[in-house]
């Protein structure tokens, strides 16, 4: 039943929060903001072999752990909290929401290609980027700026012919750990229409520069290919826009419930500091002005709880919700209460929140860039409205 | 916790297991609905074989409209008797069903429930609740009127106001003060007051939609035998904080199904008119209709977390959301008609049969649309005022559940009848 | 300079309140609200013929008081000002700011009918009513649904023989005091575009019926005519349009300078019973949670007066601003302000801010009802955002 | 008001009328501007020029800047100085030129103002304020830095905080407690300290823009001779609000030049951007502006109808507005850039010698753009809490523009080191 966690799902959430408050805190988290990723392949590695996490969601005919009767979305969704409570770094979205769910929509894998890279990324041992920017870092798989050599005037091998090697070239800005990925999936577009192509890292042609991002707990690049030597993998068309769109998706879940994570932590530590940070010779919490600020964040983060769970049971169809509706809902509410609380959160601590040394700036920043990954509230808003508004009813 | 002759309300009745409570209370519910098929019986009569098959409260005791099951059979239950056409008890006799009964019987005398279950559930006598004043409003225990004990009655005077259907109740929960000189949550008592005894007097209270929803009431030396207290004397707020806290969590916890209440309103306006659409409202309403889903999801969640354990706090999120997301709504409504948010419906005579839905949502007790945007828009201006400010809950979240320092209090200790009032 | 009031402003602005206070008691407005048409026409012709306050914008040349170098735009924002504070019941909106606006600018008068008219309305003697809503009481001097017999047919005597009586039908609805007004403006099609006509009470074929407004100290009727007798009035065409958009104007401005004095003085109802209202053994303007409520009407107050005085101070000529800017940001500003103030009343007074007897809902449903005019906030914001944004700079 | 050595700041010098007086500093302005063109002369003797002309200040007296003139001539003279191309000196020294010159005037020895308002008007001196402290934010006058006296000096010891330029300045104004019996708000003096003497420790404090912006100052039997102590012992709280008076006057004050400030950055942002045009953001837009255009005309209006008159709890209405309408206004900015938002200029290593504008704003001194909105955006972030958060505000406003009662208080005539703190 909806919201009602069964004793495993339990279970994991509290080895994830028990995992993500040993290994991220707050000195770690820092310490990944001068590293050149961003993130600590000590602790994915650890994620996906000792806890085993990282398949929550992959197809078990890939090498994952999600079945037709367990998909996992609530699980996965668990995790996600859990790690962005302590702005873990490590690449879930990246690497197994984003990647991992397009791999798992490609259909067809004759070289067994899907299946080894979903193998690496479930034991922690693989970084995956999936390419489905522009040229100007906007979330748009129908227009995406990389094309296959032969361009647009067509080759006559089909679209299904997994193996084959292609020239990709042209740009992708915005990507998420471009820079850090041992391979990369490239929605391209084909004569056959869009199509994703696997990228090893180091591969002739192939350029990612580092992007200066305002959350250093997320690196960007821009990556720019050159005749770079890819395989295709999967149909050509909508199939290969469809299995985007479900990353995006699955990507917009575990956003939507890192925000619960990091949210309930902002709200945690407003309450802590309005208990005892005294001003007037009494807590400053005592004072409507803060704790009714605190009030409203407490609406924020159970709206956010509510909304995100609803999108995991959704996906994983066990209500009579439409997912893609379901997760635009939870992005719509979250991308919204996440930098309210980080906002709120600096306004509660005063000039002490604005600073370097306290960690709320770092929540505050993932909350922004979050707000800007995959397309952004703006367009999950647009479609909602699409959905629940234009639509005959 | 309750009077020595009372009898516990949590369900232990016969023995049983849960699991066989449980089917006994459904194959009871079963049975009525196949010998009383609710869309061919007489309401009454319906609601009559209800209470004696126990499906009433079914974790109330067996012969007091219970079973002595668990209280979470009873949306099992509700479910086949409304799922075949029966009415929603609640909306019949809200503050009878909802507030009265369960403080009845957790407080009163045996005597007592035996008396006023029946009644109440079958809907012949209707109850309403006397607690606000007029120097009473979100400082509820600072209330005035006064019950004092001569022989075996209590003789009550003063002023209530903001209660509903106390022109049409039978029996009013009425909290009063017995002693000012103690602080003024000790002071209190809990009593059951017939509105038909002398002393009593209704008089309409007419509200800015024109209409007269709620009334005040005037006691002047009313009587009640000591027989219709609720709970000991001096013990009247702890008692009716159980009965608010159940009111907020029936106000605020909303509906499961989306798109209705008065987001529901708005959509259906927004679908009727096309030719009023432009990109800003649109925008504005799937906003709205985000907020909207959020706190249904939201009540969702916390009824199945929360499970068989008493309503806390939490009921006062979507309370507190509810209330301003309606007026959010109608002000969008208002907006979406443009020229003719200027009209209304008409202010009329102040008409003292007119019952609307205490949320200020649409739909009377079946439901049923009521798209008078003008007047849904006036009346939800009180939603962030009744059943406790939007102020006082956000207190309660920052307090009770987030572990906050009260406000600073001045007239903590003080006896009720030093602390300054106005 | 602007902001900078002068003496005879200050008297001309206490001169008002000493009337408005001293007339319009509560008593007196809700006893307009059981009349015929909400407001009471011997106040009316106090303030014409003994305060002398009605010709202020209109001009000398017909009548009022107007000259170039003292248009008196901002008198009359004082004016306005002032009735607002105590919702006198006068129709200043219909008959000077709209009415009389128009019939300023109609330009050519050979019979003295606009001169004859607005002699009227100095005096107090006259109530007018400009039509210019469709049948669905849209603010639409483009399509107004009156048109002149003949249709557009096409007539050969062009369009500036004032006098000649011509025969209007159709429909226009939420029309402003058009069930008391003595002489109707109506804007109507005719072969030459748009022209204004002049459509005495009682004339053939003219039925006004009364509508249910919100706010009861406005009145609407929905107006019909069927081969109503009507003189035109001035040029046809985009001269008509333009008088009708000054009149939209100067009407914007009267409604802008009501609510600033509505909304003071409901921002000195709440402070009042802030100060005096005990709860919890102390007055409730000690909490924050009032305190800060009435601390934002306090800014919406001041905000309100500043955009319209400078509206009123552009109209005048004495800024560098664009008139209908000025105009269109008092509108943006104080549209949203009236509502919220009136709503935080209602909010600070708590259960007895609902209530029929409480002199609140006056204001919140004169704030709703003004917000609903004139095409109404998103019009002006519209209008605001092309001359601002659109606009090259 | 002022010590017995002082001179009064208002402007009564010369025993001429003050049209006479107004026509005189014109006419200054014009022999200055003509003998030492801004455009052509070096910074510092084109200030000096001024100082020397009596044009720094005009209500000031002859020999310290001033020429007993009205304040409000001030401006008048601005525009020619200015309108020829001279330096705003606010912007060049703003503690010195807006908050220290006028207290030291006006609570100093002559002596002091002889010595102290030359260099710091020709920028030889900067200044900075040494109020906040970790300890002490909103509750300013809960302050624990300690003075005490030794002698003729006065030793300090303590630390402050969000101090702007201290690494610069030669001069600070200083708030100490020299008397922990008293209640918190009459044990505080008031102080000018000098930056580069023993016991003065600047330390840069990164903010979340990656900047320092801002310092602590750690102060360590810290030595200031009695002569520059400013006001009485024990009135350094009321010297003190005088200065904050005029700070968020100086802040909330706001341009006169539509679309100036925040509005104007991101109206330059929309114009340049067409391709990221919406409906929904330029509603947003819109919106922000008129709230923009009518905090400006609410400046304006003020300082119009204030006249020559102090500045008074009005001021607080153009810093709440201000600082809340920032903030949209780059969160809108974010929002139109869409992915870049993700996007930041860099946080490099804290630099010590960075300076932005006070308040968040783009433009630096010059007026020049400053177009990095990731940057102002996070910078705007502080807006709300610095020179009075938002809730102070609001509280000034409620309590001394509309009356309303004070929060209780439970420190009110307890000796300041009875007060829990922390």
């Amino acid at each position: 039943m909806e919201f009602d966690l069964t004793d495993e799902q339990r279970s994991l959430r509290d080895l994830a929060r028990s995992f993500a408050t040993r290994t991220f805190d707050e000195t770690a988290v820092r310490a990944q903001l001068d590293t050149e990723h961003g993130f600590d392949r000590d602790a994915w590695r650890a994620l996906g072999t000792d806890l085993g996490v990282l398949g929550l969601t992959l197809p078990a005919a890939l090498g994952g752990d999600s079945e037709p009767g367990a998909p996992g979305h609530v699980e996965l969704a668990l995790l996600a909290e859990e790690l962005g409570r302590t702005l873990a770094g490590v690449p879930l979205l990246g690497t197994v929401a984003l990647a991992g769910t397009a791999l798992s929509h490609v259909g067809d894998d004759p070289g067994g290609l899907a299946a080894e890279l979903v193998g690496g990324v479930v034991d922690g041992g693989t970084v995956l980027a999936l390419v489905a920017t522009d040229a100007r870092g906007r979330w748009s798989p129908d227009t995406t700026d990389v094309t296959t050599d032969g361009g647009t005037d067509g080759g006559t091998d089909g679209g299904t012919d997994g193996g084959t090697e292609v020239r990709l070239t042209g740009t992708a800005s915005h990507v998420l750990d471009a820079a850090a990925a041992d391979t990369l999936l490239v929605l391209a577009r084909t004569p056959d229409g869009p199509r994703l192509h696997v990228v090893r890292a180091g591969a002739e042609g192939l350029r990612t520069t580092p992007q200066t991002t305002l959350d250093q707990t997320r690196r960007l690049a821009l990556v720019r290919f050159d005749a770079t030597p890819a395989t295709p993998i999967g149909t050509a068309g909508a199939a290969a826009v469809a299995a985007v769109a479900a990353a995006r998706d699955v990507g917009a879940l575990v956003l939507a419930a890192g925000a619960v994570g990091a949210g309930a932590r902002l709200l945690e530590t407003s309450v802590e500091h309005a208990k005892g940070r005294l001003q007037f010779g009494r807590p400053i919490g005592s004072f409507q002005g803060v704790k009714h600020r605190c009030a409203d964040m407490l609406v924020a983060v159970e709206q956010s709880r509510s909304v995100t769970y609803h999108a995991a049971w959704t996906l994983d169809g066990a209500t009579d919700d439409d997912p893609r509706t379901a997760v635009d809902l939870a992005t719509v509410v979250t991308a919204a209460a996440f930098p309210a609380l980080a906002k709120n959160t600096v306004q509660v601590h005063g000039g002490i929140g604005f600073t370097w040394e306290h960690p709320t700036h770092l929540y505050y920043k993932r909350a922004v860039g979050d707000a800007a990954l995959l397309g952004g509230r703006a367009a999950a808003v647009e479609r909602l409205a699409a959905s629940v508004l234009d639509a005959a009813s | 916790m309750s009077t020595a002759t009372t009898t516990s309300s949590t369900g232990t009745g016969t023995g049983s297991d849960p699991g066989a409570r449980r089917a006994r209370a459904l194959d009871a519910a079963r049975a009525v609905v196949a010998s009383h098929p609710p869309t061919s019986t007489p309401r009454r009569a319906f609601l009559e074989a209800c209470f004696d098959a126990g499906l009433a409260w079914v974790h109330f005791p067996e012969g007091l409209g219970g079973l002595g099951a668990e209280p979470g059979v009873q949306a099992a239950v509700d479910e086949i008797l409304q799922g075949a056409g029966g009415p929603i008890p609640f909306w019949l006799n809200p503050m009878g069903y909802g507030m009265a009964a369960p403080t009845v019987l957790d407080h009163g005398s045996a005597e007592l429930s035996e008396r006023l279950l029946r009644p109440l559930y079958v809907c012949d006598e209707l109850w309403c609740q006397l607690f606000s004043e007029p120097g009473a409003g979100s400082d509820l225990a600072g209330l005035a009127t006064r019950a004092e004990k001569v022989g075996d009655e209590w003789v009550v005077s003063g002023q209530k106001v903001w209660t509903s259907s106390a022109h049409l109740a039978r029996w009013a929960l009425l909290l009063a003060r017995t002693d000012p000189d103690q602080p003024k949550h000790r002071g209190l008592t809990y009593f059951v007051l017939d509105m038909h005894g002398p002393g009593v007097e209704v008089r309409p209270l007419r509200q800015m939609t024109g209409e007269a929803e709620f009334n005040e009431v005037h006691l002047t030396e009313a009587r009640i035998p000591d027989s219709h207290r609720l709970g000991e004397v001096g013990e009247g707020w702890r008692v009716a904080m159980t009965t608010l806290m159940n009111e907020r969590s029936a106000i605020g916890g909303g509906s499961s199904v989306r798109g209705s209440g008065s987001i529901g309103s708005a959509l259906r306006l927004w679908r009727s008119r096309p030719d009023l659409h432009t990109p800003e409202l649109r925008a504005r309403l799937v906003e709205l209709f985000a907020r909207a889903d959020a706190a249904r999801l939201t009540g969702d969640r916390f009824r199945i977390e929360q499970g068989d354990r008493p309503a806390g706090a939490e009921g006062s999120i979507g309370k507190l959301t509810g209330a301003e997301l309606n007026q959010e709504v109608y002000e969008f409504c208002l907006d979406v008609l443009g020229p003719d948010a200027a009209l209304y419906s008409g202010y009329g005579p102040p008409d003292e049969t007119d019952e609307t839905d205490e949320t200020g949502g649409p739909g009377g007790p079946g439901g049923e649309p009521v798209e008078d945007y003008g007047r849904l828009f006036l009346r939800s201006r009180a939603n962030t005022i009744e059943g406790g400010t939007s102020e006082v809950l956000r207190n309660i979240l920052g307090e009770r559940l987030l572990g906050l320092p009260g406000d600073v209090r001045v007239d903590t200790g003080k006896p009720w009848r030093e602390v300054p009032r106005g």
